[in-house]
Formats: structure tokens, C-alpha cells, sequence
């Protein structure tokens, strides 16, 4: 996804663009995750920054994209089970609206309007106007299919071998499918991004986290607008006050997405769990993702789960993504480590690094993304 | 979590004529046996066999398929072999463990070896029309008519004419529906003769060198357009049921999730898990056998099955190794004369080629 | 008939009683003649495939080869009645009830009426189900010709020719997701490596029956269309469930 | 229309079960009890089972047992019932979903 929006926006401003894909297109995160466009669910300050601009840019980038890309402002909602999720929720409400998003808090009843059959322990929840949904695979497809007929050469099946490095700047990629001479490369590797790192000797801190997800069968419109709970914001940002409560929970960093898609499925997610490169669902999952969603939303025990999938997401120690340059090594670009946000921030990533790439500077601060603040 | 966990020694899933036969296999040797299937009756397609089988003594050749399988079911539980329906296996962990949906709820299962002996599934050829209500698999139309009583139509057409096509289409014509006829794509009858014979002693026309065209109807079929390959003739058959019986694939999803390798052999049916001559499917513990393992007929899945399940009780200790030795050899020679002959030598051939891949 | 025992032989024993005609002709894996004949005139031997060897000098017409036989390819020949007709017993396991007394039609091997023959009794093949032997009388002419006895024949009237030149329509492939082969044969075309690609993007096999339905077909389309040996095409990537679950029954709900 | 088989050549008599009236689309159809929705339907020469949600064409059961999900109905209200996998009750609604002029 991030390789495909940033080939996107640089050939838009006539860079000349080669995508190399080991596999072949979504076949990383971008093809085993939900749709979620999510502004109430960033850390305040620079994240959230990104991620207004980024949501900003899929009403045009839908418009422009002769895929459809299922793009839906349908708000989202984030449901607090107790008082104290409720008061976090609230006042974390209060800086979002601080910081321009449009945010609601609503009571128990407010919400029955916005979720009908929500679970009677709902003690309320906040509304963002902003939130909005896409289908990941089709925005991935639209963008490098836009990015295609403007030239840019897509090797499926080709993996990066090596990169070479003279005089601090990158030269060439060696990949399986032979040399490609170039003085500029963008590491958009997600998890594999380690990997690429460690062939310019740069440690780039990137681990597989996984995220399971269930998928229920098609039905009738039965969600307007994406759903999370506060365990899913506790888990994602690390805050205290809305972790999950029991060990397994914890364990699982289970938290609780709902979605509907065009096509009438319904996502639940999901975890946030460390094993390495497996990218399997497991037993503990499947059962943990299933009863707590009951725990929202009652009457979903009635429907029928058709699929369950995983994805490795690229996690960065912080969580947050890793975007710039190294030093020392001219040429070489990083737009990696969006973790579970690689959708919602696409489309601002791809068009900062085109800035990056072309201008050497962007029209964002991306300084608090660099790779050397973990150090 | 909040499931159920159970340990046993060994799971078969699918209670069918390979599913049956490994159970009994390794009960009888002293493994604890556990056999799971989603369907409410034991027997796999058996129970929905109602012609005599082919095959040797061994195989219950001379009785009719749901007999075969009441007496296989007879044999597991005297050998102790606990049979659990309505339980259809869910999935299969590559950490081991089975999820199992079964009449009391979801569990899972830790067993020390698995047989995957899933069976096949329908294939299908897709042309205009051909989501009409009327047409349907050979296999469904089977279940409506041998097991529910009720014909899928009064005048049927069969696409098909391998051994499915021949046997459905006699199967109808026994529960008294008119087979207006059996078109088959290629240019000759793939199933047996005797099967052949039966149908055309009937009166039932084959069309051989046919290709469907499309299906016609409004609200359901109403008549099949055929085209003849070879004349260019083009044909309506006014009917209102279309069977199809264009072959079958191994569903060996589960093996494909547990991990093992997927390989094609279009003389098996497509896909399948690679496996050796014991059955064993490349990983620690699991083993497949039957249509699962390459499509044939029931009676390798028989002998299929028990191979598997004397391959499991002799890694699981329980059988000696001479004597698996020997049992192994002797369903070996039995296979291999059940893929003698016409019918079974491209099988044979491409089963070798998976123990020697 | 070679190894079905000489013709001419069994014609002239069926004049002393009933004598079994084996219509066996095709190498399969098939033996249950031999173990059922108490006198050993059947012999299959070791192979299983290979053809019976019927020696009808030891045939005592007992018929019991006649009830077990899973092709239905034997029948009995009994030429002893003084009217000089020829007396058939066969397998019946037709929907239409048979008795004593009845007038069927006798069949050929093509299924075309030869004419009426009258049944002389019944006897129900076995204890285990509803099928019966059928014992018939037809004109001698008839002995060698007759293979089945039937009360209702079908008649089905040939297919009507259709004129005019049948243009290649588009269809659906994928059922749940209503995908026709077009739409998918525009995504192949769009140069996905796999077929787990080709679902990702066209959402073939995406549906309820999760491509169990239709999988193989996708298989052989995607390969032709996208000029690839099917095991490159590769399969759907499995996940659970393989089968629909109501979600609270994986949320640990009974019932 | 009747499509019973009745009595089966080798099996003998088919027909189990208490008969039973069930409501499809709110006519009522006897059915015998414990028998697949979707055999019984067919006894009754009722071939489509639902309406596809995109093209609204006519769909029937095609598997018979439980894989291709064409024979989905809305059972007492629940949706996406399959009914070759689902016993038939007395009393029992069934609705043909996207049945057009509904």
C-alpha cells in the first residue's frame, strides 16, 4: 500500500518509478487488514497531524482512481465499557476537539441512534464525524494501476537481493530478476523493511506484529459507521486507563473493531500480538475476538463467520511510522513502520516522500517520524 | 479461553469409507480412536449408494454402498472407535489442535496424529445459465433422491458420462425419472461399461463429443442447448433438471491450512496434499487418505485408510514395526491391483509420482 | 464370449434347466461372482481385474450369481418348458412393482423394446432390500437378446434442432459474489501471479462459500487465461473456518 | 407438482416423518417433518430457493450439502439459513429472500 501511494504521487509530479514486490500487490498488511480510516484512535500531536491530512486526501484520490475504492465518511464510533473508559474516552475527546477533529461524546441513549442493539453494559461512547472507511485492497490495486498508465513498471515476484552503496549513495538494487540502476530507493518493505535496512548496514527497527481479524457473512446494512472499543485505542496507544482487563486480553492485545464492508461483511477485529514471521490465525484469537465482540454488539452472535485472516503489520518500537532518510547514506528513504495505520496514512506518506524524494524537504515536519528518535 | 480442550491419540476426520477404515485400523492395534464428521449419518458418500459396488470381497464388492458403510460403522464400534456426528472439523491448527463445531458447542482437539480422509468435492463447469434452480451437482441430485426421497426433476438431463454420470443417471431412472439423456464433452464414455450398459438398456441416449452451451428457463430450467463438436449440430433438450457429474477434487482444505504441501495431479483431480506411500503427509502426525488424498473410488479409499491408520498406531507405538511392515505390504499388493487395468493405470502412474516427487 | 463360457454350450444346457450367461466384457476390479458360486464354475483368480473365467458345464442355475453381481451382467437361460420358449430370469430394481402374471416389456441392450413377455414369478433378491429377480417368458428368438424386463418404458422424443449460430455469451463464474468470467478474466489480465491476488482484487471465491464451490473451475480459468501450469496458479490461501460457524458458538456458546 | 419418490425400488417405502405444514412465502406447504427445507420445497417442485443480491436472478440449491450456500432462505426471520442442512419444523416460516416485488 505505502510502495503503491508513494510511486503514485511521484510519478503525479513525473518522477520515473520502478515498484520492486516480492510478491505481489497487497500481499503484505495492506491485504489482510480492515478499512479503517481512524482519526479518533491517533496519538494526539504529529500522529494525528498525519492523519488529518491523509484523510483529507481520499475524497480527491477516490475521485481520481478509475478503481472504486469503497471510500465512505461514515463516522466512527469508540465504545467505552465502564466509567473509566468513559472518562478517558471523554477527555480524550475534549483534545481532539482541541486539536480541530469533530468529536462527540455520547450518552447511552445518544448512541442507541448510532448503533441500535449496541450491549446494554455500553456506558457511552465518542462519535467522530471524521472517521470514514475504503477497501484496502482496492485502493492499493487503484493506486498502482493509476500509477501504472502513468508509467511506473510494477516487477511482481522480484525480490530485492542487495543494494548497493558507493561513496555513501545508493547506486543499485540487485534484485532476482536482475540489476536496477538507481540513485534513489524507498524502503516500503512494511516488515520486510528490517531486512532492506540491514543490506545498507542501517538498523531499521521493524517487527511483525500480528492483527487477526474474523469476517462474518454478507448481510443488509447493519453498521454506519466503524465501530471500535476503548481496549482497542488501550492497546494501540499504551494507555493505561483502557488496557484490557483480564491477563488472556492482555496477552492477545485483544480490542474490539467492528466494520461493515461495501460488499455487506462484517470485520472484527483484533489483536496485536508478537510471533515472529507467522502470519497464522490461532484458536485463542478466533474465541477472543468472537466473545468480546458479543460483549458490544449481542445479536452478532447470530451470524455466521465465514473467513478469519492475519496480517503482519510493520511496528515500530513506538508504534508509530518510520519516514525520511538515514544518515550517512544518500539516496535511500524510509516510509515504513505504519504498524496498523498504513491504510489511514497511505496517502499523506506517499505524498510527503514524493516531496522528500523530488525536493528534499516536505510541507509537513516529519522530523518526529525520523528513524534516530528512538536513540 | 473458554473452549474446551480434549486430548486423544488419534483424530479421523470424516467418517467416510477411508475415514472408517483407519479408525478400525489403529483401534484394533490399542490406539484410542476418535472419528469426526458433519454429517448426521456415518459413511461418507456411501450412504447415498444405492447400486452394488465393484471392487473384491475385501472392499464389500456384491453389496450395495450403505451397506458397505453400516458394516464398516459395525466394525469401528466394535473396535471401541468413537464416532462423533454433527461434528464438522473447523480447523486445523499448525500447532496441532482441531476445531471442532460440534452438536454441544465449539472444542477444540489436541491429538497425537490426524487422518484427514475429507473426501472430495463436486466439480462444476460454468455456462450461460447455468445458476438456473434445476441444475445442480450429480452428487446433490443423488442425496435428494437416495437419501430425502424426492427426484431433483421428471425429466433430467446428466452431464457427464464418467462413473458419477452413469450411476446418478441409473439412480434416477430407478426412482422414476426419465434421463432424457447424458451429454459428455469428450469424444468417448470415461466410466465403466457395465455402467454404460445399464443406462443404455434403459434407453437413455449418450452424447459423446456434446458440449453444454447454455441453459434456458425463466424462473428455473426449462431446456439445455447442446452443441455437437464434431457435426456443429446444435441441439435443445427440453428439460427440467440438469445434473452435473464433470468430476471431482480432493478437499484437502485442512491439510492445506495444517501446512502441508499442495500438489496437482489432474488424474487425482487437481490439488492435493503430497503424501508417501504410507499415507503420511509430510509432517509430523498427520496423514491423509482417500478421495482427500487424490480422487479414485471407494474401495482405495479403503485400503487407503487403512494404510493410514496402520502407519499412525506403529508412530504412535502401538503396532510393531514388523507387523506394520507386513500389514502395509499386504494392502500395497491390494491397491495395486485396484489400479490395474484401463481404469487404473494413469492413477497408479500419478500416485507414483508423488511417492517418488 | 470366450471366457464366458462357450455360447453354444450354454444353449444346449439351458434345454436341461436353467444356466447362467456371464455379460461381463471389461477389465475392472470386480469379484463377487466367484466367492458367491457354491460349484466354482466362476473363477476370477488373483487379479481382481481380470475377466471371470465361467465354466457353464458346472453351472447348476442356482442364480445366486445373478442377485450379486453389481453390474447386473448375468442372467439365467432355462429352455426346458415343452412350449419351446425361452424362460429369463433377471435383476429387477426398477420403481414400477412386478408380480406373477404381469405383462413387461423385454429390452435389448439399447434400451428398445422387443415386444411383451410375461412373468412367471417373482423373488426378492435378497433379505436386505426391495429388489427382486424376475422370472420371465419370451419367444426363444428372443433368449440371447433380452436384458431387461420393464413396465413402464420411457419415452423421451429426441432433442430439437436448434438453427441459427450460438454466440459465446458471458456467464458467471463466481456464484456468491456474482462475478462473471469477463470481469475475471479483466482482472487475470491485469497480471496478478496468483490466484490469491486474483480474489484479494476481483473478490471471486470472496463469498459465502468461500470459493469451495467453485475453486477448481477459477483454477482452470486463471491458468488458461493467464498462460500458467495450475500449480503455479496456486490454491486459495485456507483459513479457518472451513465451514460457516455462528460466531457465538466460537465465542464459547453452546446450543 | 409431485416429486416423491414414494416407494424406491431398493430402498422401499421413503416417506418418514410426521407430515407437517410449513409457510414459504406464507403459503402453506406439508412437508414431513425432520426432512431437509429445501427437499421438501423441491417435493413440491419449488426449485428457487432466493434471489441473488446484485442481479436479482433466481438461485436454487445446488450442493445439498451445505457447501454453496444457494440455498439460503430467511428461516423464522433469520437470514442466510441453509436449508439443505436444516431440518424442517412444524409450523416453520420460510422466505425466498430478494424475491422481486417485495
Amino acid at each position: 500500500m505505502i510502495g503503491a501511494a508513494t510511486a503514485y504521487y511521484l510519478c503525479k509530479e513525473g518522477a520515473e518509478v520502478m515498484i520492486v514486490e516480492a510478491e505481489d500487490l497487497a500481499s503484505g498488511a495492506s491485504g489482510a487488514c480492515d478499512g479503517f480510516i481512524s482519526l479518533q484512535t491517533k496519538q494526539l500531536g504529529s500522529h494525528l497531524d498525519l492523519a488529518r491530512e491523509s484523510a483529507q486526501l481520499f475524497p480527491a484520490i477516490a475521485e481520481d482512481l478509475e478503481v472504486d475504492i469503497e471510500y465512505n465518511r461514515c463516522g466512527g464510533l469508540m465504545l467505552a465499557r465502564n466509567a473509566e473508559q468513559l472518562k478517558e474516552i471523554r477527555a480524550r475527546a475534549k483534545k481532539l476537539k482541541a486539536a480541530g477533529l469533530q468529536v462527540e461524546v455520547l450518552t447511552p441513549s445518544d448512541l442507541k441512534e448510532r448503533l441500535p442493539d449496541v450491549s446494554k453494559d455500553i456506558k457511552g461512547a465518542s462519535y467522530c464525524e471524521d472517521d470514514a472507511q475504503v477497501n484496502p485492497y482496492k485502493l492499493t490495486l487503484g493506486m498502482a494501476q493509476k500509477a501504472q498508465e502513468m508509467g511506473v513498471t510494477i516487477l511482481k515476484g522480484c525480490k530485492v537481493e542487495n543494494i548497493v552503496v558507493t561513496n555513501n549513495r545508493v547506486r543499485e538494487v540487485n534484485t532476482t530478476a536482475g540489476s536496477i540502476h538507481s540513485r534513489r530507493v524507498i524502503c516500503a518493505a512494511g516488515t520486510g523493511s528490517n531486512q532492506i535496512g540491514k543490506m545498507i548496514i542501517v538498523d531499521i527497527p521493524i517487527m511483525p506484529q500480528r492483527g487477526q481479524i474474523l469476517v462474518t457473512e454478507a448481510r443488509e446494512r447493519l453498521l454506519d459507521a466503524i465501530v471500535s472499543g476503548a481496549e482497542y485505542l488501550g492497546t494501540k496507544a499504551n494507555i493505561a486507563g483502557l488496557m484490557p482487563a483480564d491477563e488472556e486480553a492482555s496477552k492477545l492485545g485483544l480490542g474490539f473493531t467492528a466494520e461493515q464492508t461495501a460488499s455487506g461483511n462484517i470485520l472484527l477485529g483484533s489483536t496485536r500480538e508478537f510471533a515472529g514471521f507467522d502470519d497464522g490465525t490461532t484458536p485463542e484469537a478466533i474465541n477472543a475476538i468472537a466473545k468480546n465482540a458479543i460483549g458490544f454488539l449481542p445479536w452478532i452472535k447470530d451470524l455466521d463467520v465465514i473467513r478469519s485472516f492475519a496480517g503482519l503489520r510493520p511496528y515500530s518500537p513506538d508504534g508509530l511510522p518510520i519516514l525520511g532518510t538515514v544518515k550517512g547514506v544518500k539516496g535511500f528513504f524510509m516510509a515504513t513502520g505504519h504498524a496498523g495505520d498504513g491504510i489511514c496514512l497511505a496517502a499523506i506518506t506517499g505524498r510527503l516522500i514524493s516531496e522528500l524524494v523530488l525536493d528534499g524537504e516536505t510541507s509537513m515536519d516529519i522530523e518526529p517520524f525520523s528513524l534516530y528518535r528512538f536513540k | 479461553m473458554n473452549l474446551p480442550l480434549e486430548h486423544t491419540a488419534l483424530a479421523v476426520v470424516g467418517a467416510g469409507p477411508a475415514g472408517l477404515c483407519a479408525a478400525v485400523e489403529a483401534a484394533r492395534s490399542g490406539v484410542p480412536v476418535v472419528v469426526l464428521d458433519e454429517n448426521e449419518r456415518a459413511g461418507g458418500q456411501l450412504f447415498k449408494q444405492v447400486h452394488r459396488f465393484f471392487g473384491s470381497r475385501r472392499h464389500g464388492a456384491g453389496k450395495r454402498g450403505y451397506e458397505i458403510a453400516d458394516d464398516l460403522i459395525a466394525e469401528c464400534l466394535r473396535a471401541g472407535v468413537d464416532i462423533r456426528l454433527g461434528s464438522s472439523v473447523i480447523a486445523f491448527f499448525p500447532e496441532g489442535e482441531l476445531m471442532v463445531d460440534g452438536p454441544g458447542g465449539v472444542y477444540l482437539v489436541r491429538p497425537q496424529a490426524v487422518v484427514i480422509a475429507t473426501g472430495a468435492s463436486e466439480k462444476t463447469i460454468a455456462f450461460p445459465g447455468w445458476t438456473l434452480p434445476g441444475i445442480m451437482g450429480a452428487g446433490a441430485a443423488q442425496t435428494l433422491v437416495n437419501v430425502h426421497g424426492v427426484l431433483p426433476g421428471k425429466r433430467v438431463l446428466i452431464a457427464g458420462a464418467g462413473n458419477v454420470g452413469l450411476i446418478v443417471s441409473y439412480q434416477l431412472l430407478q426412482a422414476g425419472a426419465d434421463v432424457v439423456g447424458i451429454v459428455e464433452a469428450s469424444h468417448g464414455v470415461s466410466g465403466y461399461e457395465v455402467h454404460l450398459d445399464r443406462v443404455r438398456r434403459e434407453g437413455v441416449p449418450i452424447y459423446p463429443g456434446h458440449r453444454i452451451i447454455s441453459a434456458r428457463g425463466r424462473d428455473g430450467l426449462e431446456a439445455v442447448v447442446v452443441k455437437d463438436l464434431r457435426g456443429g449440430r446444435t441441439v435443445l433438450f427440453e428439460a427440467d433438471s440438469l445434473c452435473m457429474a464433470v468430476g471431482m477434487s480432493p478437499m484437502a482444505e485442512l491439510a492445506a491450512m495444517r501446512g502441508c504441501r499442495m500438489v496437482f495431479r489432474e488424474e487425482l483431480g487437481g490439488f492435493l496434499p503430497w503424501h508417501d506411500e504410507k499415507m503420511r503427509a509430510g509432517l509430523q502426525g498427520v496423514y491423509v487418505a482417500g478421495d482427500a488424498a487424490g480422487v479414485e473410488e471407494a474401495s482405495v479409499a479403503m485400503e487407503e485408510g487403512r494404510m493410514s491408520g496402520i502407519s499412525a498406531a506403529e508412530e504412535m507405538g502401538s503396532m510393531k514395526k514388523r507387523q506394520a511392515a507386513a500389514r502395509r505390504a499386504a494392502v500395497s499388493r491390494r491397491l495395486a491391483d485396484l489400479r490395474r487395468g484401463p481404469y487404473g493405470e494413469a492413477r497408479m502412474a500419478a500416485k507414483c509420482s508423488l511417492y517418488c516427487a | 464370449m470366450g471366457e464366458s463360457g462357450d455360447i453354444d454350450e450354454i444353449w444346449r444346457r439351458a434345454e436341461g434347466g436353467a444356466v447362467a450367461i456371464l455379460d461381463c466384457r471389461e477389465e475392472i476390479p470386480c469379484d463377487p461372482c466367484e466367492a458367491v458360486c457354491a460349484r466354482g464354475a466362476i473363477v476370477v483368480g488373483k487379479n481382481v481385474c481380470d475377466l471371470p473365467r465361467y465354466d457353464p458345464g458346472l453351472c447348476n442355475g442356482c442364480g445366486r450369481c445373478v442377485a450379486i453381481c453389481p453390474g447386473m451382467a448375468i442372467y439365467l437361460l432355462d429352455r426346458s418348458s415343452r412350449d419351446g420358449g425361452a424362460r429369463l430370469t433377471l435383476p429387477y430394481e426398477m420403481k414400477e412393482e412386478i408380480k406373477a402374471g404381469d405383462e413387461v416389456w423385454a429390452l435389448d441392450e439399447d434400451g428398445s423394446p422387443l415386444g411383451k413377455g410375461k412373468v412367471v414369478k417373482t423373488a426378492k433378491m435378497n433379505k436386505r432390500d426391495h429388489s427382486l429377480l424376475v422370472t420371465v417368458d419370451v419367444p426363444e428368438e428372443w433368449a440371447l437378446k433380452v436384458r431387461g424386463v420393464r413396465i413402464r418404458v420411457m419415452s423421451i422424443g429426441e432433442p430439437l434442432e436448434v438453427r441459427g449460430c450460438q454466440r459465446e455469451e458471458d456467464h458467471l463464474l463466481c456464484r456468491c459474489e456474482e462475478i462473471s468470467r469477463s470481469q475475471a478474466r479483466e482482472y487475470a489480465a491485469m497480471g496478478f501471479n496468483s490466484l490469491r491476488a486474483l480474489r484479494r482484487f476481483s473478490r471471486v471465491g470472496l463469498g459465502y462459500c468461500q470459493g469451495r464451490f467453485c475453486q477448481a473451475m477459477l483454477v482452470d480459468e486463471f491458468s488458461t487465461a493467464a498462460f500458467r501450469d495450475r500449480e503455479g496458479v496456486g490454491v486459495f490461501k485456507v483459513r479457518p473456518p472451513v465451514r460457516p460457524v455462528k460466531l457465538g458458538r466460537l465465542g464459547g456458546e453452546n446450543g | 407438482m409431485d416429486l416423491r419418490v414414494g416407494r424406491h425400488a431398493v430402498l422401499g417405502e421413503m416417506e418418514g416423518g410426521k407430515l407437517v405444514t410449513i409457510y414459504v412465502d406464507g403459503v402453506p406447504l406439508k412437508a414431513r417433518e425432520g426432512e431437509p427445507i429445501a427437499a421438501a420445497l423441491y417435493a413440491h417442485g419449488i426449485r428457487t430457493t432466493r434471489y441473488s443480491p446484485r442481479l436479482g436472478e433466481p438461485r436454487g440449491p445446488f450442493c445439498m450439502i451445505g457447501r454453496c450456500t444457494e440455498c439460503a432462505m430467511t428461516v423464522d426471520g433469520e437470514p442466510n439459513v441453509r436449508t439443505c442442512m436444516t431440518a424442517v419444523r412444524d409450523g416453520m416460516r420460510v422466505d425466498t429472500p430478494g424475491r422481486p416485488g417485495e
